[in-house]
């Protein structure tokens, strides 16, 4: 009964708030309430025992997606009534289009058979956490590797695209300083030993050769 | 009224249901604004990982658990590549409004 | 001996290494590979039609090998009495189109050259071919260089001109392309001898002849198909115009008689009425149209058309005679407008233009050029003792026999095609010198008498004596009847 | 569980994982003017790769990873055209890369990932690899795409390929999130044992999903109504970049096809067969249509592509192995001739001019008759004439789908190739016919123009003696199992 | 075989070919020298054959097999029996005195030798014809001398008249062609051979046989098959309607409007009905028809001899008419008598139209009659031969037209078959203007007051028919030739008063009047009434008209004498008594007649309007249709709409659907979403 009740409560939030998502004015506020659809998505999730994926959901969603995407609806400086304009004349298509759509998949999801699905068999043996564990390192380690590609693959393409080099940043070579060699840096000089006059001024440090030049961008 | 009653897999799969209709219609009602278009896309997302979790709970298998953790990964990076796209756009168009972003088309 | 496919591939090899080897600042190098590539062509084919057995109706020359297992597409190539006068012919009209050329191309010759050796080539294989898929693709890859040479060479609207001709043959062909393929799959082979004893059911072979019907009528042509041929005529160079007449209209008549005829009988006598109403039009219809033409090389392209529209009306006789009279027009008629195109041609490469108003007594500053028109003008319309008159008597006595109507509009050609013919020898030959241009015109060089000369003797030859013409394909026509007798329901 | 056999099994994707791995840090330490160091080093890697994968054909299919990936002569196969495509995409491309400053790591090391992805979509034997394989595939083509980053266009292509390939992604998801829920599993084997004997109900959910799947597969195939990002992202894209987004991908594409449908969705046969038959005729009409109102050669291309991929699905549709064997074939084929019509547009692409209108293409002949001779030979396998491969292909799916009975769709496919033999013939007619416009000279490198000249040639040989090629589709899908 | 029948065709083929080709090089001299000895070798051979024949050597025989086909088997071979060797010995005399007769006519002329190789390949043409033994080689021929007549029509090509006249000859005879060959395709059809002996052994079989012609009509076979070949013979001999060509024949030069146009290829239709009389007499339709055309040629034709002011002219509507009488004949089955007057008419026409030659010699080429006059003392041999030749064309006994004339009439009026009445009084009608007009030509030209300007000729003789025949060309097309610029070689030798022409003119006269007034008394009787031709013409007993002559035959004078007591002769009479009152007596008479007769004379004098008829009917009509095809049907209906339609339509669509590609990458979500969900109602629905 707690969980029907829950479910109904979640389900509700769930839904108000994924409506407010697109129909809010600011993408802050749109982005704050799909941080509120994460959230609730996760207690629902919750009742269905993925106790770790809950968890993760709040934690990737929330804490690096959505953050990511404040911080570029932030950062990039866009004048967002222009964005909205005309917004209500796309109402009636968008609420028709949705309402289409819901009432087909509602045809096939509300059949007889799946309302009777509600079986959920008794949790057993390990946590939920435990079990994804298990079989993620051993069954899933294939697509593990690959998830981790994908990311990198995420990293390098957002470096790549988005990452500006600074003329004022003062930054490392990692090609020059390796191949620095000591004969670059130092230089010997041979010094008469009779004494004579002060020697002259030091000539202009080599250090110049040594330091990094600043590479175009690529 | 047996509709509000204890949650069966179908309530869950409505659940789904209605967030990808409301992420549709999202698109259709903020045609304009590519973030918000990505926002909606996310909430498709969300739907479909709620019913994958649907599912695997009531087979009782974990696989769908598992394909759930891998969505959040590879949203995580589409996200990223994402909005990396935007900025790019931004500094090169002004504008993330869609309808500037036509000189592509026919 | 592998004779034909020497037919095919001397002169594709020659033509690439036309390609290959000519270039345009040594244009004669370019020209006498051509040449010495295109008689080897002709000479291979010699050895066809010496060693060619008139006796029997099998296919002979035969070369059969594996080419694609997995569909069971052979490469397979024999000629009988149908075929193998039509290898010939393309060989020698082949000599003649790159000798035609010889001074007249000036810009991109080994490319020129190139396109005629490679599509006569691939005409041979054509006609050689016993495998449908091997057949269809050297019919279609045909169209690559004559759509070159039509655009490259051609007059001024010379772009409409190939991409019409290009499209109109492509769509017939590939419908014919789906009827191959059912036909595959009705036999599990592409052999074409297999499909001639394959049974269908009457609705197949209508839906079957309609496919074939389209290739073929569109490549004969016949009418209301035939509007790509008098633009394409008019735009292409003299050669592609030759070439274009002479041979690969022959394609579509050929066609019928390999396929439609054998594969589909019963649909064919079914249809036949349709096939020889559409020949009647091309005669009367198209002959009215050709009296009216201000530009002379579309009034032989219409005159061709009607000329064809004689193929198939023997075809669908279904008589020896019909049939008969039919391919011998085809040969006739390869040389006959082979010849005409290339009169135009001599005309054209001198006044720039192909307007019957801008001529007038020509025969007063080219009295030999005119002597040869006179005849090749006769031999168009018919005259006895030219190889025009065979086929068209042929075909106009089979017709009376089948129905009198029949002989009787076929017949009208002899008054049509003199009409036209003469009308326009009369307005471009006859008559006081016409303008400065024409005065200033100056008779056939050595090169252009011999072309025509050679022709000449060819249509005389013929018409003097067509025995030998007749006498290979008759076993052939005759087992073609016999089968085409025989209902496949 | 034998690690070894695994790791042997996934010999390839690992050795191009670890080469592309090696690239990025190795060139942090290269010089700018010594960056061909990292191309030679993505060369040899595909060269080591291709070697692992022929190295590791089979007699039988094998699984390995618990069954999460499979390599069947079919994936070999595929495996092995998409390394030679991406290669050529590398050579074709380096002269432009150059030209435009993008001749660096991120691009060499972002197609090997690109290629790394469609080798596991080709690979994969459960949902969950296809999908990562497809998106790790996805995510490395949208970054590469805006790669350029000084110029407008490919950062709006990179958008729209973005946006749209997301919610393809999503529609895929929610299908497989049915498929799943309906059979229980996500290995593709257990699926389609499962596929046959559902119930009514769950056959309802399976047909429910199979429609959002065949949505997403045509998306990534590029075929009606999910073609619609084709065009822009052709257009916007670098040109290599569209090369590599026009040829490799489609194959993976195609595997992914062959994996979920025929492969996984048994039961469902009928229905996908009908859908695709929807795509397949919507694809062929609207992209041969829309072609020829086409000024821009890389959007001619694409709807080309569009086309084409309408008439692979024809085989494909047909349900049965040799309509399968003949899509893959057709797909290799166009992949074939892809490259080398982006090639002849790359070849003419030089420092600050992109040749991207048909109108460069005029009097090409005139400038280079080779060349000339090479895009006459595309554009006719493209418009599937003889004697080249284009041909033999269309050929293969006109023979599948007659002979499973689809004649009016042999029809219609004829019909729209007569269309789109138009346009085709209307480049042979700018390159032949017209006067050149401008003098450019081709500055293409010996490698770019060897290969290049090679790669169409192929297409002729092919087209002539198309029996290995064929054959080995043959044979690949007999002995592949899905 | 006796090879001289190889010799008597090879010989003039041979010379033709060489001058032909190496005319030019030869020179005048060998050229014509040569011709001329290929039609004497032929002349000889051909008595030779003759002598042959009457000795009994008929010969029936191929010489090579032009194609088989089947069991149809199409050879070119010779038939030589009295019939054809008639028509050689006549073919080849005519023509070697035209050859001779050309030397002086053409002397001056630049295509001398072209010239010559033409004749001779008529020469060939036409033996080729007569010599046939079956319908192939007799189409042939029959096509051949077509040709020549249109090459030699046209000889002057740079006149328009000419070419205007050697395109029309040509195109008219098509028309007969056309029903020819349709004749020989039923012959093909119904008796599986072409080869005349075995057609007319088995003729009688099929006498019965009905040709079926669609929509419930059928026709007797045998008179379709007759009907369609006679259609042959009349647009090859000129017979009302197919007539029209003939006239403007006369655009040629003179020596062959003697050969051709009068003595032998307008005579091969005669020959051709002859040598079908095994088929003709199974078919009273067919012979009725034949009457009826014939007679309205005879009469009708000879009326507009009267108003013609050519000399050439005149003689060419007297061949037509003459043409008529023999088809007459032909039509009431007196078949001998139609060759026998073909003979007698070969003679006095070709000496009538070199006689006229002569004249336009004498006259700088002066054609028009109103500017000759009193000609007989400048010429006297033209003068005396041109009396023989009318006298024997108005039928005045002893001379060879009255005896064939005669027994034409003679058979008419015996006949039975249909139409005869009206051939009767058609043929009796003729002699009368036959005599008129000829004798009028004869005064005009030879008598009289000379009414030329001896000092030459300004006006030019074409004018007035180069005006008719500009009236008929058409005028976008025709090139207008103004008179000065007219490049007419016959214009070199300028002034002095006429004069007789030289041997080689006079020469073939001579020798032409001398069977002109021979063969007539010389030949009736074997040809008619003997059994001259055996079994090369076959008549019908019910026809048998010339049968019931020989019973009325005593012999050569008293056929004169009952002659002259007959209407015919006295019609003649005074025909020339007519002629003679209204050119020489009262010559102001025609012109009041003339004035008088108004409406009919402006008939006559543009021949029935028949040619405008035809100008208007079949050659505007042929080219309107022609356009509308063109332009309408395949310019605007096929290409317009159809073809470059669709070209149209799928461009049209091509740029209405890349609209679609909007560019607004939401456009694209949409179409995205509502493919799946359109894909998924479908699947919804159905379930």
């Amino acid at each position: 009964m707690f969980e029907t009740l829950v479910f109904w409560a979640f389900a509700a939030i769930l839904v108000f708030a994924g409506f407010r998502v697109i129909t809010t004015r600011n993408p802050v506020q749109a982005a704050l309430w799909l941080v509120l659809c994460f959230f609730t998505a996760s207690a629902i999730w919750l009742l269905l025992r993925a106790e770790f994926l809950a968890i993760a959901l709040v934690l990737v969603y929330v804490g690096a997606v959505m953050v990511l995407f404040l911080f570029v609806v932030m950062m990039l400086d866009i004048n967002f009534d222009d964005l909205r304009a005309q917004f209500r004349s796309y109402v009636p298509l968008a609420g028709a289009v949705g309402v289409l759509v819901l009432l087909e998949m509602a045809v096939v999801l509300i059949g007889d058979g799946l309302g009777t699905v509600g079986i959920a068999p008794a949790p057993q043996g390990p946590t939920n956490t435990q079990a994804l564990g298990l079989v993620l390192y051993t069954e899933y380690l294939y697509p593990f590797e690959l998830a981790a590609v994908i990311l990198l693959v995420a990293i390098i393409a957002a470096i790549a695209l988005t990452h500006r080099r600074r003329k004022e940043t003062r930054y490392q070579d990692p090609g020059v300083q390796v191949k620095a060699r000591a004969k670059d840096r130092v230089r010997l000089v041979n010094v008469a030993s009779e004494p004579v006059a002060p020697p002259p001024a030091p000539p202009e440090p080599v250090a110049a050769a040594a330091s990094p030049q600043p590479q175009p961008p690529r | 009224m047996a509709f509000l009653s204890a949650p069966t897999l179908a309530h869950y799969l409505v659940l789904g249901a209605i967030l990808f209709a409301i992420s549709v219609a999202g698109i259709f009602l903020n045609r304009k604004n590519v973030i918000m278009i990505l926002m909606a896309i996310e909430l498709m997302l969300l739907a479909v990982n709620l019913n994958f979790i649907a599912f695997a709970h009531y087979l009782g298998d974990m696989a769908g658990q598992v394909f759930v953790f891998f969505i959040l990964t590879v949203a995580a990076a589409e996200s990223a590549i994402g909005l990396a796209i935007l900025v790019l756009l931004f500094r090169n168009v002004g504008s993330i409004n869609v309808e500037d972003l036509d000189e592509l088309k026919g | 001996m592998h004779l034909l496919s020497l037919a095919i591939f001397v002169p594709i090899v020659a033509g690439c290494a036309t390609l290959v080897v000519g270039s345009d600042r040594d244009a004669a190098q370019a020209r006498w590979i051509a040449l010495i590539g295109a008689v080897a062509g002709f000479l291979v084919t010699l050895p066809l039609y010496a060693h060619f057995d008139t006796t029997t109706a099998a296919m002979q020359f035969v070369e059969s090998y594996e080419w694609i297992p997995r569909f069971d597409i052979h490469y397979e190539l024999g000629v009988d009495g149908l075929s193998m006068p039509f290898i010939l012919l393309n060989s020698f009209v082949t000599v003649l189109v790159v000798w035609a050329g010889w001074v007249v191309i000036e810009k991109r010759v080994a490319q020129y050259m190139a396109a005629f050796l490679i599509m006569s080539g691939l005409i041979n294989g054509t006609f050689a071919s016993l495998d449908g898929v091997l057949f269809y693709m050297f019919f279609e890859a045909m169209l690559i260089p004559m759509y070159l040479i039509i655009g490259i060479w051609g007059g001024p609207n010379r772009v409409y001109a190939a991409i019409k001709f290009f499209l109109y043959t492509l769509l017939g062909s590939l419908l014919m392309l789906v009827a191959l393929i059912y036909l595959y799959n009705a036999s599990q082979s592409f052999a074409i001898l297999d499909w001639h004893k394959l049974p269908l059911a009457m609705s197949t072979q209508i839906l079957l002849f309609v496919a074939f019907f389209m290739a073929f009528a569109v490549k004969v042509p016949m009418w209301p198909v035939h509007t790509w041929l008098p633009d394409a005529h008019v735009e292409a160079p003299t050669g592609g115009s030759v070439v274009l007449a002479a041979i690969t209209l022959k394609l579509g008549a050929y066609g019928f008689v390999r396929f439609i005829l054998p594969i589909v009988p019963d649909a064919s006598h079914y249809l036949a009425p349709f096939v020889i109403t559409l020949s009647l039009v091309a005669v009367v219809y198209i002959g009215l149209v050709a009296l009216v033409q201000a530009d002379m090389k579309k009034l032989i392209a219409y005159s061709s058309i009607s000329h064809m529209g004689f193929v198939t009306l023997g075809f669908f006789l279904f008589s020896t005679l019909g049939t008969e009279g039919a391919l011998v027009q085809m040969i006739s008629h390869g040389f006959v407008s082979a010849a005409m195109f290339l009169c135009v041609g001599v005309l054209y490469d001198r006044m720039h233009s192909r307007l019957i108003a801008d001529y007038g007594g020509v025969v007063n500053t080219m009295p030999v050029f005119a002597a040869f028109a006179m005849l090749f003008a006769m031999a168009n319309s018919g005259l006895p003792a030219t190889s025009g008159f065979v086929g068209e008597f042929m075909v106009i006595l089979a017709a009376v026999k089948a129905n009198f109507w029949l002989g009787f509009l076929a017949a009208t050609t002899l008054i049509l095609g003199a009409a036209y013919t003469l009308w326009m020898y009369k307005r471009v030959m006859f008559g006081a010198v016409a303008n400065a241009n024409v005065a200033a015109l100056k008779d056939l060089s050595k090169r252009e008498f011999w072309l025509l000369a050679v022709l000449a003797v060819a249509v005389l030859a013929m018409g003097l004596y067509p025995k030998p013409f007749i006498d290979v394909m008759h076993v052939s026509v005759e087992n073609l009847l016999a089968h085409v007798a025989q209902s496949k329901l | 569980m034998n690690f070894h056999a695994d790791v042997a099994t996934a010999l390839p994707e690992i050795i191009l994982l670890a080469a592309a791995c090696f690239i990025l840090v190795v060139d942090l330490f290269i010089d700018e003017s010594r960056r061909h160091v990292s191309y030679w080093l993505t060369q040899l890697t595909l060269v080591v790769t291709a070697c692992a994968v022929l190295g590791g054909v089979r007699e039988e299919p094998v699984t390995a990873f618990h069954g999460m990936i499979i390599d069947d002569n079919m994936a070999d196969l595929l495996k092995l055209v998409a390394i030679v495509a991406v290669a050529l995409m590398l050579v074709y491309g380096r002269q432009y890369f150059v030209a435009r400053g993008l001749f660096k790591a991120e691009t060499f090391v972002l197609t090997l990932f690109a290629l790394l992805g469609m080798m596991v979509m080709i690979g994969s034997a459960s949902f969950l690899t296809l999908y990562l394989g497809l998106e790790l595939q996805s995510l490395s083509l949208y970054a590469m795409v805006a790669m350029w980053r000084d110029r407008p266009q490919p950062a709006e292509a990179a958008m729209k390929y973005f946006v749209l390939g997301a919610l393809a992604s999503g529609m895929l998801l929610y299908g497989m999130s049915m498929i799943y829920g309906a059979t229980g599993s996500l290995m593709l084997d257990r699926v389609a044992e499962a596929s046959l004997t559902v119930g009514p109900q769950a056959r309802l959910l399976l047909v429910f999903g199979l429609v959002f799947v065949v949505s997403g597969i045509g998306f990534k195939l590029g075929v009606a109504p999910y073609h619609m990002w084709v065009p822009d992202v052709y257009e916007g894209a670098p040109t290599p970049i569209t090369l590599l987004i026009g040829t490799a991908p489609k194959l993976a594409a195609f595997a992914f096809a062959l994996r979920i449908l025929p492969g996984s969705l048994k039961g469902v046969e009928l229905d996908w067969q009908s859908m695709l038959v929807v795509l397949s005729v919507l694809s062929m009409v609207l992209g041969n249509v829309i072609a020829i109102a086409q000024t821009n050669i890389k959007r001619m291309l694409a709807y080309s592509t569009i086309a084409n991929m309408g008439y692979m699905l024809m085989g494909f549709l047909t349900a049965e192995r040799g309509g399968y064997s003949a899509a893959m074939f057709y797909a290799i084929s166009y992949v074939l001739t892809s490259v080398a019509s982006f090639g002849v547009v790359l070849l003419l692409s030089r420092r600050g001019f992109e040749c991207d209108t048909l109108d460069d293409f005029k009097g090409l002949n005139q400038r280079s008759p080779w060349w000339a001779f090479i895009m006459l030979v595309v554009m006719f396998s493209l418009a599937g004439l003889p004697p080249t491969i284009g041909f033999i292909a269309k050929f293969s799916v006109i023979e599948a789908a007659v002979n499973q009975g689809f004649i009016w769709l042999a029809v219609v496919s004829v019909v729209t190739s007569l269309v789109g033999a138009f346009y085709y013939l209307r480049v042979v007619k700018l390159m032949y016919f017209d006067a050149p416009v401008g003098e450019g000279p081709i500055e293409a490198r010996g490698d770019a123009r060897v290969l290049l000249s090679v790669n169409g040639l192929l297409l002729l040989l092919l087209g002539v003696f198309p029996q290995p090629l064929v054959g080995l589709c043959a044979i690949a899908l007999t002995q592949s199992h899905f | 075989m006796n090879p001289l029948y190889l010799v008597v065709p090879l010989a003039p083929l041979a010379a033709s070919v060489i001058v032909g080709l190496f005319g030019p090089r030869l020179g005048r001299t060998l050229s014509h020298t040569l011709c001329i000895l290929g039609v004497a070798v032929a002349l000889v051979a051909s008595i030779m054959i003759f002598r042959d024949v009457q000795a009994g050597h008929v010969f029936n025989g191929d010489v090579y097999t032009w194609m088989t086909s089947g069991t149809l088997k199409l050879a070119v071979g010779f038939l030589i029996d009295p019939l054809t060797v008639t028509m050689m010995i006549v073919v080849t005399f005519v023509s070697l005195m035209v050859h001779v007769y050309t030397i002086g006519y053409m002397a001056d002329d630049p295509g001398y030798t072209r010239f010559f190789s033409y004749i001779s390949l008529f020469t060939f043409s036409m033996l080729m014809l007569v010599m046939s033994n079956n319908f192939l080689q007799l189409f042939f021929g029959w096509e051949a001398v077509g040709l020549v007549s249109y090459l030699l029509i046209g000889f002057w090509y740079t006149r328009p008249t000419a070419i205007y006249a050697n395109l029309k000859a040509f195109l008219v005879n098509r028309v007969g062609d056309f029903g020819f060959v349709l004749g020989i395709g039923l012959v093909l059809a119904y008796f599986g051979t072409l080869h005349y002996a075995p057609v007319f052994a088995h003729a009688e079989s099929l006498k019965d046989t009905a040709l079926n012609l669609g929509g419930g009509h059928a026709a007797l076979l045998m008179s379709a098959i007759c009907i369609c070949l006679f259609i042959g013979a009349m647009g090859k001999s000129a017979q009302v309607p197919l007539h029209v060509w003939l006239p403007d024949s006369m655009e040629g030069p003179t020596p062959i409007s003697a050969l051709i146009h009068a003595a032998t290829m307008v005579t091969a239709g005669i020959f051709m009905v002859a040598r079908m009389s095994p088929l003709f007499e199974l078919s009273d339709a067919a012979l009725s028809f034949v009457t009826v055309i014939g007679a309205t040629t005879a009469l009708f034709m000879a009326f507009l001899g009267i108003v013609q002011n050519d000399i050439k002219r005149v003689v060419a509507y007297s061949t037509l008419s003459q043409l008529g009488y023999m088809t007459v004949a032909l039509g009431v089955s007196a078949y001998s008598a139609a060759i026998f007057h073909l003979m007698t008419h070969a003679f006095f026409k070709a000496l009538l139209f070199l006689g006229a030659g002569s004249v336009i010699i004498a006259m700088h080429h002066e054609q028009d009659l109103r500017k000759m006059g009193g000609l007989r003392k400048y010429m006297p041999i033209t003068y005396i031969t041109a009396v023989i030749g009318s006298l024997a064309l108005a039928g005045i006994p002893p001379f060879a037209g009255f005896f064939s004339k005669d027994a034409i009439i003679e058979a008419v009026s015996m006949s039975h078959i249909g139409g005869h009445g009206y051939a009767y009084f058609a043929v009796m009608c003729g002699v009368f203007v036959t005599a008129f007009y000829s004798f009028r030509m004869l005064f005009l030209a030879f008598h009289g007051t000379p009414r030329f300007d001896t000092a030459g000729h300004a006006d030019h003789a074409h004018d007035d028919h180069a005006h008719a025949a500009a009236d008929h060309s058409d005028p976008v097309t025709e090139l207008a030739t103004q008179a000065g610029t007219e490049p007419d070689a016959h214009d070199d030798h300028h002034g002095g008063p006429p004069h007789e022409s030289p041997w080689v003119v006079t020469v073939p006269l001579i020798l032409l009047a001398i069977p002109s007034i021979f063969t007539g008394w010389a030949y009736i009787e074997p040809m008619l009434f003997g059994n001259f031709f055996g079994n090369a013409i076959v008549v019908h007993e019910s026809h048998a008209v010339i049968g019931e002559m020989k019973e009325e035959w005593h012999g050569v004078v008293p056929f004169i004498v009952h002659g002259l007591a007959s209407v015919p002769f006295w019609l003649a009479i005074s025909g020339i008594v007519a002629a003679w009152y209204c050119y020489l007596v009262n010559p102001a008479l025609p012109a009041r007649i003339k004035a008088g007769a108004g409406k009919l004379y402006t008939l006559l004098d543009n021949a029935y309007y028949i040619d405008k008829l035809y100008v208007y009917l079949f050659a505007d009509g042929a080219r309107k249709l022609g356009r509308i095809a063109s332009t309408v049907g395949d310019r605007t209906i096929i290409d317009g709409i159809v073809v470059n339609g669709t070209a149209k339509v799928v461009g049209w669509a091509s740029q209405l659907l890349r609209h679609l590609q909007t560019g607004y990458v939401y456009h694209y979500a949409f179409t995205m979403i509502i493919g799946v969900f359109a894909l998924l109602t479908w699947w919804v629905v159905r379930f």
